[in-house]
């Protein structure tokens, strides 16, 4: 996200991002914890509150836009990329925000969610993944788990589930991230690395729906088991994890292997490298139980920014002799005259 | 002759002619649209009122010779005010057997007939399904033929120009347009400037194609074959500079116009399809006008990006046919909800599915006006000739930022390619369509109304004070907030359908071509305009108490639609559809409408809204 | 009192009423639907009329005590036939202020309140929006107030089960239906059975919650507040099995059984949607009936696998609720167009756009009948009440193969989620719908008809000999290949016309209640059945000339409609949108209907249809 | 693919898969040489013809059902994988294809074909990459190079485009290959091998638009210089390339390179191994100029297939007591009776 309006905006707080509306989600939904934490990052980072857009489509986590008090366009299931492209494009000066369900970015949106990733426009998409459809009250979603037994999978899931960061890879996203609901500072910090990126920041926030899929990610989020199963990423650090920091990733062959570090050359452990796209490929195919959950930036890139192509086609068209120019619109080509 | 020279000498006898229809016609690869346009062009600047049809083949080149391969452009001139490129040739061009063939039965008897003799070959024969070669078996004996070299004509005229012989022969059609040049004494200069600037980057196409022009020119004066040449007075026109338009490029134009006009950044948002495509493409290349253009994944991307540039500010517009219609039905239900500006452009072609996708058709209003779930209405305008789409466009851009609301433009295949003089607007006329932001926050509410239009505040995000929320779930009057109330559902749904019955209040009272009363009023709407115009037109001369009333506004209805409806003994609604516009006039004033319909993906011919009305006539 | 008991001991004075409405109010978490439902079902079960209407919050849990969160369930329970929820409760239940607060104001005067004291705690009167509490400051004073401690006598009566604190107040729902059993005298087997079966593997709440059950009973029985029991004897009904059944239930069992007697698979293809998704939930349940289910990615994807599915020869269905209904109209009309079976089941509720989730409507009528580009008739026809959802379906699927046309079932979410008893079909009443796939080569064209219905032979993939190919574009009057050819075009989109208007002779001749010919008809269609039936019959009791047709069919529409409407000086159409039926009934009949129209997403008042009716007549 | 229907069928030929339809490309598209590759495969699969069933969207590509003598689906414009899901759940046994363009695929057809890949149906998906929009006369497509100028680009597109075969392996493809219109043997080599595949085979096809964006492919399919361009891949055989085969690709790092094999030690030359996601990933990357362009078999594993998993389910159903019954159907619940 570049910051557009310079304009010296006044100090802005926490309380200045909560709208009048009552917040609606069910008490104790991981939706709370990423509401709040947007809204303290949000008066830090020297964005007017009226620049500000948050867009969404349709699901529990789609209320989001109602409780941030900037502008807001709640819109329909699966749609808010291809809307929030419309804002981007139209108005590159606002800080446009996405937020969107593992429902609606990856089922009935996937196409807008892979297109704008291509596209590369700048805006930060917020993907609360409960692995679950919360709003019509728990049927599997694109990112349940193999067999997963459900109102609409009475025997069991047959779908096989995407891998989202993965997905967004294959999309050529430019900055692909994880954080986890419950995770204050690293989300936090993940929601401010997001904006900062330049281009489309894709955002994967691991979202507890305590009541269609509770504790889908307990193994991340239980105090006394999350440091063995959440490898927390540093760019330019090696890949190690776990309570003591002895477990370590390390390739073997081209495919990756979690090691104890005592037992290898500390050589080998894999330094994670937000520029590598095949490091954010193994990264994003990691799944428990045989991998740590990578969290943190897995991939951060730069490539032009299509609004900022487009503002470019706009700046030289504007500069051309009789641009604007309606006579030379319309009196234009074969004319004749009858007099 | 000289380059400079305007007309040609009639050197030979020339007969003065009304009206003529010249229909060229060919393989796809031989440049018949642009024939037809060049002469089009010419006949315009020589004065004459003009209109034409392109009919192109199904999407996907055939093999060339076949049937499915014909190309085809009838061009209408004439010395009157005309309404339609015509409904039969009375010249029809044929470079090839297939082209013959798809068209001869068109072509009355004693019709002109001018046919590539090289091109009646036993292979094209055969493809063109011919058991016999119809130059020889008598079957073209009721026509005046002139069975004509051109391939080997052209190839002699070229025959120093290094071309390849491949490319010799792509300058066919040009000594054709030469030959039609002169037979019906057009001036030579704009084919010869188009010619330059086509090809100006590369000299020896340039000269190859002038000199078959004017070989073919040469040819006619020079050759024995043809006993006379013709000559179209200019019609009387109105005074003005004209432009010849195909009805799209009049509605990019009247977009541009009127978002210049508003002061506002265009923002198109949009899939190619077609006939709708050409759009976008026109739209592209007016950057320098503030115009975004945006190709996006698919329709519902396209309309819904429109969506969220109209939500940012800009005049948002998307386009698109039949198919598109249907994915974006749901995005626009949310901008009737969200009650923001859209202007939603159908460029109708043969329907239901896939369809026909070339051809033209009128099956898209019902679906406009009600292809959404829930009551969600919106303002469907139509346009009726091609440069209509202009003035329509202005009015739509009107209405949609004065009532906040979608508005539908019904286009079809037929305006879109069709091309008609187009008299342009002086600048100082056009009208300020100035649209103000709201930027107050006292009393700001995103739901407030103005008391006239009950349309609520445009805020561009970016406004300070005024943060606000909106969305498809059902909001409070006033605040906007989600409301689930039953009262406020039912006021609210009443609200939105009474904001677009307001917009009747824009409607000017109903022409009429004829008596105020009378046996027939002919109530038509969209692309039948020509047609009907012509038929009417006709059946006043005769005589007979017919009246002809096209409506621009299909929803709301024009306020003294009614009145006018019941003035006469019959109305009849000729539609290229099952009989849309009929459906809404019966129910809305119970008048026992008749509905005339033609689904041929094709126009209606005068002569068939003649017949009809006759037919109406004698049944009592 | 033991288990075994089947009525409770009319041990106080006993009163007998005809009718009685209750509502059961109270927070998202208290349980109120299944406390409705199970003491319909006792009901049910005791011999009454019943029927019901569940009233859902907004779909996200509002925090607890708040009026968003407010959800309620009221159920008719009567001697009489009844058709309706009833109007107004006679009785009302509600666990906390808010509930109260939302639903107060449909109690009449003198109707009885029951309430949990406890919950009206500062907190809870807060979050409702009271600034004093109604118990204490004189504003319930004109009912029959019952103020009791639900939450301390729950607790009492479970000091002992080693539950936490949290869990037994969960049982407070079980108390109150313990009482309400008592006070109505419904029989406790239902009750116990669904207890031991709910929570057969948790013995603790088995027994906590059969605890909480017996205590609210015996505590009607021994407490000093109730003078008197009520009772509501059974009513005359016609003989056989019955079941309590929503439509969404009866939907996909009717469904199943019409697939058995096709002797076809039947595929869903679906995507989840508020009020839809019970049906592919219970659906999902069928497998051993041979049906498979898709949960689809989109809507689009959910339509298209069930084309697919009728292409590979199964009985294919969708189903969605208006959004998706917009997003599937493309690719209904390839099913138009290609001529296969299809059944689109659209559980409506509030619009346009996202509109209100939960609450019903009958506004996509005009999109399922219009919603696609070009001209791609279907087939529609709406149920009327929850068990016709059942019959329907069976016609449906009847219709589909018979005519190889996609048919549409508008249902609503009142018809989804409310019940009434059904009386079940004996299994060898049922309708042989067996189905035959064409295998024959011989004359065989993918586009050849039968005759009769004008449809097209069902081939599947799989038989040798009969390959074929259809698609999107128009095709060739028999043969099927693609032709662009005007008068086949013609052709077609009027044979596809003529298909479905010949639906029209499987349409029994239109059922009046009342009079042949008189002062008012009332026509209805959908859910609003009840409504207008209730109405009716109390009007004709008056001794009015009212009567009451209500249609099923909405395309083709009966073919003696026009005749019935022609006999009535009013025809009155009330709807739950801005008037789709009247709309058609006028441009076909070109009579001058009226429309009675109520958009709140809830259901018409029986008193509204009778004072409507009123306002009518007195009008002359 | 699995061979479902075992009856003998009879010896098939070539011509029994030409409908009586005109082929109606323009001349010298590379529509018929994929035509007549597959019109030669057909015959030798040992299923019945009227086991085909080939299913399309909308483009010049979707043509294609017309001219195949089996049964055939002419769709709408990017649905054909969700109508061939329809097919193949509800006929197991037949043999589905699906052919579809790099517009109908990858634009309006995105989140169709994302998810039919993650379910793993059993089907053959064949792209024809032409990188433009044929049928609708020219305009820029979502394979499109960026700054391509065309109709809808004028300036040039600011597109980036989609690598079809990464995105694949995002949507969780199991069987990823491409091949060249004209390389006939190479495409008959890769058809039979997405048709012996068990799951979803995705098939990228260059192939050349002649009339729209002529010579799109040249460098991989000028006989002069498309050794140096071809990078043609055979499981378990080192990644060399060029006219005298002495290029290679080796890892330097996580970064694949390309190399002269006689600097390098012939071990550091990568092996392709279809089973490896990070090498398909690799491959799936490599892009000219700096890249030769990998054609063959990416990637191939085998992943549960998704109808296997529904028919298991309903067998499993139908094994139950009462299934089928109506009578178990409709009296069952609370019911009473009246008499
Ligand atoms: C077009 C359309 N289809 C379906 C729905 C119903 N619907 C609303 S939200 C939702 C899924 C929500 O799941 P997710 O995106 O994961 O959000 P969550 O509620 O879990 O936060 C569905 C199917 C809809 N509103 N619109
Ligand atoms: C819903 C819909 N939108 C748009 C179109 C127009 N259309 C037809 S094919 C096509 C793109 C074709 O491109 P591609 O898939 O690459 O196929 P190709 O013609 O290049 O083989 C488009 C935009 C359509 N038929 N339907
Ligand atoms: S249903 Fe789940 S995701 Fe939705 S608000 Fe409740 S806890 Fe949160
Ligand atoms: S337009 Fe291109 S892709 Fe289409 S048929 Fe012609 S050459 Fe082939
Ligand atoms: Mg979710
Ligand atoms: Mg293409």
């Amino acid at each position: 996200m570049s910051i557009a309006n310079l304009n010296e905006p006044a100090k802005l707080t926490r309380k200045d991002f909560e709208s009048d509306q009552e917040v609606r989600w069910c008490p104790g939904c991981g939706d709370y914890a990423i509401l709040a934490q947007v809204q303290r990052v949000l008066p830090d980072l020297g964005i007017p509150r009226e620049n500000y857009v948050f867009v969404s489509g349709i699901g529990c986590s789609s209320r989001f836009p109602y409780y941030v008090n900037t502008y807001g366009f709640h819109t329909l299931h699966g749609r808010a990329p291809a809307i929030a492209s419309g804002i981007k494009m139209s108005r590159p000066e606002l800080s446009v925000w996405i937020v969107t369900g593992d429902g609606d970015a990856l089922s009935i949106g996937g196409n807008h969610l892979i297109h704008i990733l291509r596209r590369n426009l700048d805006v930060n998409l917020l993907l609360f993944n409960n692995q679950i459809y919360g709003l019509t009250k728990g049927q599997y979603s694109p990112t349940s788990e193999p067999g997963k037994v459900t109102k609409s999978s009475p025997e069991g899931s047959i779908d096989n589930p995407f891998k989202p960061l993965v997905l967004a890879l294959g999309a050529e996203a430019t900055f692909i991230a994880r954080s986890i609901d419950v995770e204050a500072k690293h989300l936090q910090e993940i929601v401010r690395r997001a904006h900062a990126h330049h281009g489309a920041s894709f955002v994967e926030i691991l979202q507890n729906c305590n009541i269609f899929n509770d504790g889908a990610f307990d193994d991340v989020t239980n105090r006394g088991t999350k440091a063995d199963h959440q490898l927390i990423l540093e760019d330019g650090k090696p890949m190690i994890f776990g309570k003591d920091r002895a477990q370590g990733i390390r390739m073997n062959g081209m495919r990756p292997e979690v090691v104890r570090v005592a037992d290898v050359d500390a050589n080998d452990i894999l330094i994670h490298d937000v520029k590598n796209p095949v490091l954010a490929y193994l990264l994003g195919q990691m799944t428990a139980p045989e991998f740590p959950t990578p969290i943190g930036v897995i991939y951060d890139v730069d490539r032009p920014v299509y609004e900022e192509g487009l503002q470019e086609q706009l700046r030289h068209a504007r500069e051309q002799p009789n641009a604007g120019d309606l006579e030379a619109l319309i009196y234009t080509g074969d004319t004749w005259t009858v007099s | 002759m000289n380059d400079g020279q305007t007309t040609s000498p009639a050197s030979k006898d020339t007969q003065e002619v009304e009206t003529v229809v010249i229909r060229f016609a060919g393989d796809s690869g031989d440049g018949m649209q642009l024939t037809g346009t060049q002469f089009t062009n010419a006949s315009a600047l020589a004065g004459n009122d003009i209109g034409t049809l392109p009919d192109f083949p199904a999407e996907i080149r055939a093999p060339a010779g076949t049937l499915a391969g014909v190309s085809g452009f009838q061009v209408n001139l004439s010395h009157h005010e005309i309404f339609t490129p015509g409904d039969n040739p009375d010249v029809l061009v044929a470079m090839n057997p297939a082209a013959l063939k798809a068209n001869l039965e068109d072509l009355p008897t004693n019709g002109i007939l001018i046919l590539d003799r090289e091109a009646f070959s036993d292979l094209n024969l055969k493809k063109a399904g011919y058991a016999q070669n119809p130059l020889t078996d008598g079957s073209l004996d009721r026509y005046q033929l002139f069975s004509l070299d051109i391939a080997r004509m052209t190839t002699l005229a070229l025959k120093d120009s290094g071309l390849s012989n491949k490319h010799v022969l792509r300058c066919k059609n040009f000594f054709t347009l030469g030959l039609m040049t002169w037979l019906y004494q057009r001036p030579l200069e704009p084919v010869l400037n188009f010619i330059s600037a086509r090809f100006a980057k590369n000299e020896s196409l340039l000269d190859a194609n002038r000199r078959a022009f004017k070989a073919g020119h040469a040819f006619g004066e020079t050759s024995e074959m043809f006993a006379c040449q013709y000559e179209v007075r200019p019609a009387e026109i109105r005074p003005g500079t004209y432009r010849n338009i195909t009805g799209n490029a009049a509605l990019c134009i009247g977009l541009v116009t009127a978002a210049r006009r508003a002061q506002l950044p265009l923002y198109l948002g949009s899939y190619p399809i077609t006939p709708a495509s050409d759009i976008l493409h026109e739209l592209a290349t007016y950057k320098g006008y503030d115009v975004t253009t945006f190709q996006a994944e698919d329709e519902i991307a396209g309309v819904g990006a429109a969506l969220g540039a109209a939500f940012g500010g800009a005049l948002a517009v998307t386009t698109t046919s039949g198919p598109g219609i249907d994915l974006k039905s749901e995005t626009i239900g949310l901008a009737v909800k969200t009650e923001l500006p859209l202007i939603v452009c159908d460029i109708q072609r043969g329907g239901p599915s896939t369809g026909l996708p070339t051809k033209t058709e009128q099956a898209d209003l019902l679906a406009a006006l009600y292809g959404r779930h829930g009551d969600a209405p919106v303002v469907v305008l139509a346009p009726s000739t091609p440069s209509d789409c202009f003035e329509i466009a202005i009015e739509a851009v009107k209405i949609a930022t004065k009532y906040m609301t979608p508005v539908y433009l019904l286009s079809d295949g037929y305006l879109a390619n069709g091309a008609e003089p187009w008299l342009l607007p002086k600048i100082e006329d056009l009208p300020d369509l100035k649209v103000e932001y709201r930027t107050e926050a006292q009393g700001y509410y995103p739901y407030v109304r103005d008391p006239d239009t009950l349309s609520r505040p445009w805020v561009v995000p970016g406004t300070p004070g005024l943060e606000h929320r909106i969305g498809g779930i059902e909001s409070e009057y006033l605040t906007g907030n989600i409301s689930y109330a039953p009262m406020n559902h039912e006021q609210m749904v009443r609200l939105r359908e009474q904001k677009i019955a307001g917009v009747a209040r824009e409607i000017p009272p109903t022409e009429l071509i004829g008596p105020e009363s009378g046996d027939v009023l002919v109530l038509g709407w969209g692309s039948t305009y020509g047609a009907i115009t012509a038929g009417v037109r006709s059946l006043l001369k005769e005589g007979l108490a017919v009246s002809q009333a096209h409506i621009r506004f299909l929803n709301p209805l024009p306020p003294d639609l009614g009145d006018v409806l019941s003035r006469f003994k019959h109305v009849l609604v000729p539609e290229m559809n099952m009989g849309h516009l009929l459906k809404i006039v019966r129910a809305e004033y119970l008048v026992d409408a008749v509905g005339f319909n033609k689904i041929q993906g094709r126009p209606f011919k005068v002569q068939e809204i003649i017949s009809r009305v006759k037919k109406l006539l004698e049944e009592g």
